[in-house]
């Protein structure tokens, strides 16, 4: 049965745990605007969680001109596949979330792909605003 | 650097017309047809190509630079063609070549200052037993001898 | 089908190529100018590999791993004396044209053997004619650039070598460049490709550049979304629509 | 007034057999490319216009219902092969071959041989062994020991006459076909051993029946006119001098494999061939031998021309599809070969202009007759141009096994000035140079791959001492370099490397290990490059630093080009003792480098000489030294 990543608002603190761990876990070094997940705040005291909605009808996945963006029917996550990407970089544009990354140094996309099933963001939330259900 | 003349863009338009509109496989055939009638082909002439056989631009551009019959530089009255095929090569073509240099003032690829001769090197025109040959522009020039090719040409 | 690569019996389909079955094993087949969405064209010849069977009384052949489709029984080396030999000579060859390529000598001294060394052709160029970027312009369908001439003088470029009309200046060519040949200046406002300069497009709320103008329209004219999608940089887009949710949740 | 079938076609080839048992005298006038060069069609108008003045009852046509009484009928065929000599004049019956004619030498003709039957003695050939004139091909040794199969109508049908192929049988071929089974026309060609003549040799019968077997719901058949290999013209001459027989053999092809569309592609350089064709072309549309249900038959067949744009690699099958699709001429692999996906990735069958000029002969005369010829592995006879610094040169057709020795020697008549014998040149750029203990190769196309070297498409390139190998060779790679499309790397970057090391060898500053450099350098180009372009550049590197291995050492030790060709290491001095003063060698040298007067020795200024050779070229009594 193919689980759904939720996030709980309500539950989170600010704490940016989420961003780090992703960008530690995606190799971004810790640069927390490469991580795939933001955290926004959006009141006093109130924050928000953004990362990607795995859209059903993906803008990314109609753009894509060579079919490097494929969903993971297992984990429901749209996954890049680098070698089939030819670095147009149309796809950030296109997310009208903001959700995709284009990484110009690499000349790939970056987005969340779920960790293939085990976000290391739902781990790593001390607040259980991130679950996977 | 010699000046490019203007383009007479309706003589390019009624050598298109001569093909189908919008078939690919012309392109080369058009670019020949169109070198033979302005004896070079102008950037806009291969533009205009492009566009009738709805070719992108770069196809063209390249059909246009990898085959050696079509020149992008404009040429002399006569193109003398120096074969140098192999029966040529051994026979001497080498110095038929040294001789238009030092003659005429310009080596393979070249036109002259007053647009008059452009020399180029062939490989093969098939006339291998009358080796070296020399093509000026349609006549053919046989059993060229050292010294004497310059002489030949300039006396038509 | 079965076929046998290095020795392992390995299963693969009628059509594929050797490369495909070889990396859908994780079998590492060294490419350059091999990309799984553009057509192949065998022009690097790194991916050598030597073929043979068992009903081909000895006969081998060297043969490009990414054009070659399997054949039932067909016995594959991908780093038999011949292959490293030929690769290595590819390779070396290479080494003369591009000498300053990172990913060349990478190659070259991964295959193990760097013998030869031939007369540089030193023209600071990195290009190595794997017609990538020409095949990834294609595949986004405004052919700007192409190959130039032929032979040993052949060059990729834009049409008259100047500023290409159907450029839109997405950098898909800087990007899928095997060896960083292309390249791509980016200001904050500007980018500047093939000698084409372009201004980026602004986002409306931040200032930061979302794509270039020529590509935006592109976009628009080519790929079936919104204008409005494109007004926008994607961290700007992202706040916006927190703030939204906010007042959903609120 | 069509060919609509098969009777029409026998009524219009009696008519003109009717009128060609009038014909009392036949002037054949030669117009291949190199008589053509010395001013053939000069002499055709003249010889006409001449004719008419002398009130000969002269045709150019073969008029069916005539009112002439023992008409002269004047053509202007195609090749007729001893280019050498040309303008050559050919007059039958009675066999007499003029040679050099000059529109001068028309008044003669027409007064003294056309009016009043007299062989004019000055114009006949010139044997240089003994100074005897020969009158006609009869007696000529050029001419004996050849047998022409593919050249047979170059050089006697009228070469733009549909009318003049007929009346020689043409198109016999092809109503025969037409009455057979698909099956037995392809069983036919099998039998008869017909192997490719572009170079590779692969046998014609089974490239049809695989494109026969291969899936399509189209078939393409192609004819291969893009002859780039230099020293070569025989497919040249073919087009131009018996167009018919080419798009006869096309459309039997077509019937075989079941195609509806050909095309053939002819490289600009032989502008008179692309005019003969497609005036052949069109003049078979007229005449219902192309188009739909050609002679009553239910075959649909079309050709179209097209014109090469000069590019050597566009001989390569797959670069030439992509050239008549518009594309650069860039090759693909063939792991899938054209049969099976060709020419807009459809079944094509790809042959060569001589291959296809071969199965009208085949079918007519049957698969035995032809496969009697030849060697067991390669049947039939072959077309080669012999060309160098052979005595007679020209397009000849021998049958396949023929000692090269009795080519160069017999045919041939040896060595001009009678120098030492060096090489002879095969296969083109693709090639190799066999020296003199090769001379007993018999020529076939298996036999010349043992010795290191390839048919090709027929080109023999005979070298003197003259000729230094290693010059040979760069020539050669030159060449390729400057034809590769560039594609792989091996092609591109290899060959170029390959070039720069001959040329430091040239220019004496080769190191020992050079060499093998080269030699490994060759090998892997061979096996690593994409096309047959690439993978047999390096043969006559290959083949010469195998057979001629001491000049290589020569170059590399010495710092000495023993034939006196590399400029950089080859000085040029006039021996006292021979120079006879006579001024023609100071005439000749580009760079004013030689004084000295009239009856006296001679001086080459070596500040000023580019070392080009034109003097030792031009001096009659061996007094240009080199060292």
């Amino acid at each position: 049965m193919q689980k759904t990543y939720v996030v709980i608002p309500r539950n989170c603190t600010g704490c940016r745990t989420c961003e780090l761990a992703c960008s530690m876990i995606k190799g971004t070094e810790g640069v927390f605007a490469r991580s795939r997940i933001n955290i926004y705040k959006v009141g006093e005291e109130r924050y928000m969680q953004m990362t990607c909605l795995q859209c059903v009808e993906a803008a990314c996945v109609k753009v894509c001109p060579t079919q490097a963006l494929v969903r993971n029917e297992l984990t429901g996550a749209i996954e890049v596949d680098e070698d089939r990407c030819v670095g147009c970089g149309l796809c950030e544009p296109a997310c009208p979330f903001g959700h995709m990354h284009f990484d110009l140094d690499e000349g790939v996309p970056v987005k969340c792909d779920l960790c293939g099933g085990d976000p290391t963001c739902v781990k790593f939330c001390p607040h259980r605003a991130l679950e996977l259900k | 650097m010699n000046v490019a003349p203007a383009v007479d863009m309706d003589r390019v338009g009624a050598v298109l017309d001569r093909f189908e509109k919008g078939e690919r496989s012309h392109l080369v055939h058009a670019l020949q047809d169109l070198q033979s009638e302005i004896h070079y082909l102008p950037k806009e002439a291969i533009k205009a190509a492009a566009k009738y056989l709805d070719v992108p631009l770069h196809s063209a551009f390249s059909v246009a630079t990898f085959y050696k019959a079509f020149s992008l530089v404009p040429r002399g009255e006569t193109i003398i063609k120096v074969c140098l095929g192999t029966s040529c090569h051994i026979r001497g073509a080498s110095v038929v070549v040294e001789d238009l240099r030092i003659g005429l003032g310009v080596g393979p690829g070249e036109t002259t200052q007053d647009m008059k001769y452009t020399v180029e090197v062939v490989n093969c025109v098939g006339a291998c037993a009358l080796a070296p040959v020399v093509i000026a522009n349609t006549r053919y020039i046989a059993d060229v001898k050292p010294g004497t090719i310059v002489k030949i040409i300039e006396e038509g | 089908m079965y076929i046998y690569i290095d020795g392992k019996k390995i299963s693969a389909n009628d059509g594929e190529t050797i490369l495909a079955v070889a990396n859908r094993n994780n079998i590492y087949i060294p490419t350059l100018c091999h990309h799984e969405a553009l057509d192949d064209v065998g022009a690097c010849r790194v991916c050598m590999v030597e073929i043979t069977h068992k009903d081909w009384g000895g006969w081998t052949n060297l043969v490009t791993a990414c054009l070659y489709p399997v054949e039932e029984g067909l016995v594959i080396s991908t780093s038999s004396d011949a292959v490293r030999r030929s690769r290595g000579t590819t390779l070396d060859l290479l080494m003369a044209r591009c000498p300053t390529s990172d990913v060349i000598r990478w190659m070259a001294e991964e295959n193990g053997e760097i013998s030869v060394r031939y007369e540089q052709v030193d023209d600071g160029s990195k290009c190595i004619m794997c017609s990538l970027c020409v095949r990834a312009c294609e595949k986004m369908g405004c052919n700007a650039i192409g190959t130039v001439g032929r032979g040993h003088d052949k060059k990729i470029a834009p049409p008259f070598f100047e500023n290409p009309e159907n450029c839109i200046g997405c950098g898909a060519c800087a990007a899928i460049c095997p060896t960083g040949h292309i390249e791509m200046k980016d200001t904050r406002t500007t980018r500047e490709i093939w000698e084409k300069k372009f201004d980026f497009v602004a986002c409306e709320v931040c200032g930061e550049p979302v794509m270039t103008e020529e590509y935006r329209d592109y976009a628009i004219a080519n790929r079936d979304l919104p204008a409005d999608y494109y007004t926008t940089c994607s961290a700007c887009k992202k706040k916006k629509l927190a703030s939204h949710f906010d007042k959903v949740g609120s | 007034m069509g060919i609509a079938n098969l009777k029409k076609l026998e009524a219009r080839r009696s008519a003109l057999h009717k009128a060609h048992e009038n014909v009392k005298t036949q002037v054949r006038v030669c117009s291949g490319t190199g008589c053509a060069a010395l001013g053939a069609f000069e002499v055709y108008d003249a010889l006409v216009e001449e004719s008419k003045k002398a009130g000969l009852p002269v045709q150019v046509e073969l008029a069916p219902c005539g009112k002439d009484k023992d008409p002269i009928f004047v053509s202007l065929t195609g090749c007729q092969g001893f280019c050498q000599i040309g303008p050559l004049v050919h007059i039958l019956p009675e066999d007499i071959l003029y040679t050099g004619v000059k529109v001068s030498s028309v008044k003669d003709i027409v007064g003294k041989t056309l009016a009043d039957g007299q062989v004019i003695d000055k114009l006949l050939y010139k044997n240089p062994e003994d100074k005897k004139r020969l009158k006609g091909r009869a007696d000529i040794p050029f001419y004996k020991g050849q047998e022409l199969v593919a050249l047979e109508g170059c050089g006697s049908v009228a070469a733009d006459s549909l009318d003049s192929y007929i009346a020689s049988g043409g198109f016999s071929s092809l109503a025969k076909a037409l009455k057979m089974d698909p099956d037995q026309v392809i069983a036919e060609v099998e039998k008869s051993g017909l192997r490719g003549r572009g170079g590779g040799g692969f046998p014609t019968g089974r490239k049809w029946r695989s494109c026969v077997n291969a899936t399509g719901d189209e078939r393409f058949v192609i004819c291969n006119g893009d002859e780039g290999d230099p020293g070569a013209f025989m497919d040249c001459c073919i087009m131009e001098g018996d167009p018919y027989r080419v798009i006869e053999g096309m459309i039997i092809c077509a019937h075989a494999v079941g195609s509806s569309t050909g095309f053939i592609y002819v490289r600009h350089e032989y502008p008179r061939a692309v005019e003969r064709l497609s005036l052949a072309v069109k003049t078979c549309e007229e005449n219902g031998l192309l188009g739909t249900k050609i002679l009553g038959s239910d075959l649909n067949f079309d050709i179209s021309v097209a014109r090469g744009g000069g590019a050597f690699v566009c001989g390569e099958s797959t670069a030439l599809m992509r050239s008549i699709e518009g594309s650069v001429g860039e090759p693909r692999a063939k792991y899938v070969r054209s049969v099976q996906r060709g020419f807009r990735d459809k079944p094509t069958v790809l042959n060569n202009v001589e291959t296809f000029a071969c199965v009208p002969s085949i079918i007519n005369e049957g698969s035995d007759w032809f496969a009697s010829r030849g060697t067991e592995k390669s049947s039939g006879t072959k077309a080669f141009c012999l060309v160098g610094k052979v005595v007679n040169t020209g397009l000849i057709e021998v049958p396949m096994g023929t000692k090269l020795r009795d080519v160069v020697f017999g045919i041939g008549g040896g060595i001009i000035d009678g120098r030492p014998f060096k090489a002879v040149q095969t296969g083109g750029p693709s090639g190799g140079c066999l020296g003199e203990n090769y001379l007993d190769l018999p020529v076939d196309f298996d036999a010349l791959a043992e010795a290191g070297s390839m048919m090709g498409s027929g080109g023999m390139i005979v070298m003197d001492d003259r000729t230094c190998m290693v010059d040979v060779a760069k020539y050669f790679l030159n060449f390729l370099m400057e034809e590769s499309c560039g594609k792989c790397v091996p092609c591109r970057e290899g060959v170029y490397q390959l070039h720069a090391l001959l040329d430091k060898l040239s220019r004496g500053e080769g190191e020992p290990q050079d060499l093998e450099k080269i030699q490994r350098l060759g090998k892997e180009i061979q096996v690593s490059s994409l096309c047959g372009l690439g993978k047999s550049a390096p043969n006559p590197v290959l083949s010469t630093l195998k057979n001629f291995r001491e000049e290589y050492e020569a170059h590399v030790n010495d710092k000495r080009c023993p034939a006196g060709v590399c400029r950089d290491i080859t000085t040029f001095t006039i021996d006292p003792d021979k120079c006879t003063g006579c001024l023609v060698c100071k005439k000749a040298c580009p760079p004013d480098a030689i004084s000295g007067e009239k009856k006296q020795v001679h001086v080459i200024d070596q500040d000023k000489c580019t070392q080009c050779g034109a003097c030792r070229l031009v001096c009659k009594f061996d007094a240009v030294v080199t060292s």
